[in-house]
């Protein structure tokens, strides 16, 4: 499948969900947010030049796809209330920005179409003379401009670790694979050992890669078991 | 004494940018609820002239009626740009409906930082920025009456379809949305 | 097409100085007879508004009626009488430092829209606009004679920090995006 998320500068996780979304058509819910995850993933791994702020939107939003992609892969999973509450706020949240982004294309369109008013400039025709300012000196233009070179915003240093460099699910996919076939089947926990959670969602998202491409096969033991994996039969 | 519906006329007339209610009161030393009928007024007996009363909030502007554009607009200098980029159009979506609100609003919204865009924005005087009275740090931001003329509407309301987007956002968004 | 007295108000009211015949004949492509005639309806027409139609000479401006000169004095005293706002005095220390520049340019630097705040420091006489040589539509500002005079200098050079701030608000200028 050939991804036009590629070409597209999405702006920010919302924007870049919503707009997944939107081009399949489908509404929000569960279920087209389990069918958009792929697309998403795809979209981040092409990510480069974003800030760390911004690397960590994406993932949180990506943790969130996550749990419910596994969901629907693992229907026995249980989430706790705090990940129904952000599955739940996730959608919310689209949907709110998808009502806005409708009535922004509407002003967009409608200034597009029609003319503006135009107003007169104050006090037109009027001489005033010269009004001269109190507390006006060299001293003081000097300072003013000072700080309003001061205050000018910095172009963005490029963030020292990008989101490429945070994400290499690739990598880490590698490393499962090893990790696995060592131990040939453990518990998930123990396999998507991570040092923080942005590693922690890398390899859980490593791992649903592998379950996709049928390397692994899982089990979960009882309603609230740990969920073990096994190297599927070649 | 004139009638006070004409001498907000004449004030805006030769003030020319948009004035508050506020200062209309302090200069024709009548209260707020008068100047506000006398605005309607005004409004009112505009109709049948090139001039037309843009209204939001608590500030008043006199402009030329957009029928009129095409023959004022050489004499206008400092062309304005009628593109909105989608995020610009995205966040004075969210302002003019929201608004006032802080960026961080806006960011929530939107799942992103627009500061930038807020930057924009404020460069063409589409919104305009006051210092936040919860915590002077920060700004909250607000659609001008610029955004009004950039329009070509007087007010608001008149947008097409504007109380229908009210609704359905106000379905998702439980307080009240911003005075306009 | 509409009513040729209307867009002629429309002009006037844009305009603010005195308009010839000659030059609303060529803007609204009609003949001199023709703006004569809709000139006088126009006149009619505002019988009953604040405002009225003065002929000086073969020119013509759109003014406030004599009975609101108490209204409009009372407006133009407390204009006259505010001192500068932290915005005004801003942009007349860029237009100090960084003049002659653009009113986009002053925008940029500071991050808001200029326009009125500029109509403010020119009504004051603190600075001056020209057309702008490089692009006919728009207007060059730069501090007036009489301000460098009254801040004690010869020249603007002669101001603290001159040549490094001016570079300084220059180089942010050349980084300029194209307008969004």
């Amino acid at each position: 499948m050939a991804y036009k998320v590629k070409t597209e500068k999405f702006e920010g996780p919302f924007d870049a969900l919503l707009s997944l979304i939107e081009e399949k058509k489908l509404l929000i819910n569960e279920v087209s947010l389990s069918k958009v995850y792929e697309d998403y993933l795809a979209h981040i791994k092409t990510i480069t030049d974003i800030s760390r702020a911004e690397a960590a939107a994406f993932l949180t939003v990506g943790a969130t796809l996550i749990l419910i992609k596994s969901r629907t892969l693992l229907p026995t999973l249980e989430l706790t209330p705090e990940e129904e509450e952000s599955i739940e706020e996730l959608e919310n949240r689209l949907k709110l920005l998808k009502e806005f982004r409708m009535f922004a294309k509407h002003i967009q369109e409608f200034g597009r179409r029609n003319t503006p008013l135009f107003s007169r400039e104050a006090f037109s025709g009027f001489e005033f003379g010269f009004l001269p300012p109190e507390k006006i000196a060299p001293a003081v233009l000097r300072s003013l401009v000072s700080k309003i070179i001061d205050s000018i915003p910095k172009p963005d240093l490029l963030p020292e670790h990008t989101l490429a460099k945070v994400i290499t699910i690739e990598e880490k996919t590698k490393e499962l694979i090893n990790r696995i076939q060592d131990q040939l089947s453990g518990p998930l926990k123990k396999v998507i050992s991570a040092k923080d959670k942005v590693e922690l969602i890398v390899g859980f998202l490593a791992l649903l890669e592998l379950i996709k491409q049928g390397f692994f096969e899982v089990e979960q033991k009882g309603l609230f078991g740990d969920v073990e994996l096994k190297k599927a039969p070649l | 004494m004139e009638n006070l519906s004409k001498r907000i006329e004449a004030i805006l007339f030769i003030h020319g940018e948009p004035v508050t209610i506020e200062r209309l009161s302090k200069i024709l030393e009548a209260d707020k609820t008068q100047i506000r009928q006398a605005s309607d007024e005004l409004d009112k007996n505009l109709t049948g002239t090139a001039l037309t009363l843009v209204w939001k909030g608590d500030s008043l502007q006199l402009a030329t009626r957009p029928n009129f554009s095409k023959d004022v607009d050489t004499l206008v200098k400092e062309e304005v740009s009628r593109d909105l980029s989608r995020a610009s159009a995205e966040t004075l979506a969210i302002i003019a409906y929201r608004g006032p609100l802080t960026r961080s609003e806006a960011d929530y919204i939107r799942g992103v930082n627009s500061s930038y865009t807020l930057r924009n924005l404020l460069i063409r005087g589409l919104i305009e920025r006051k210092s936040n009275p919860k915590d002077g740090r920060t700004y909250i931001y607000q659609a001008s009456l610029e955004f009004l003329k950039f329009l070509g509407l007087g007010k608001i309301d008149e947008l097409p379809e504007y109380a229908e987007f009210k609704q359905k956002l106000s379905a998702f968004l439980t307080d009240k949305p911003a005075e306009n």
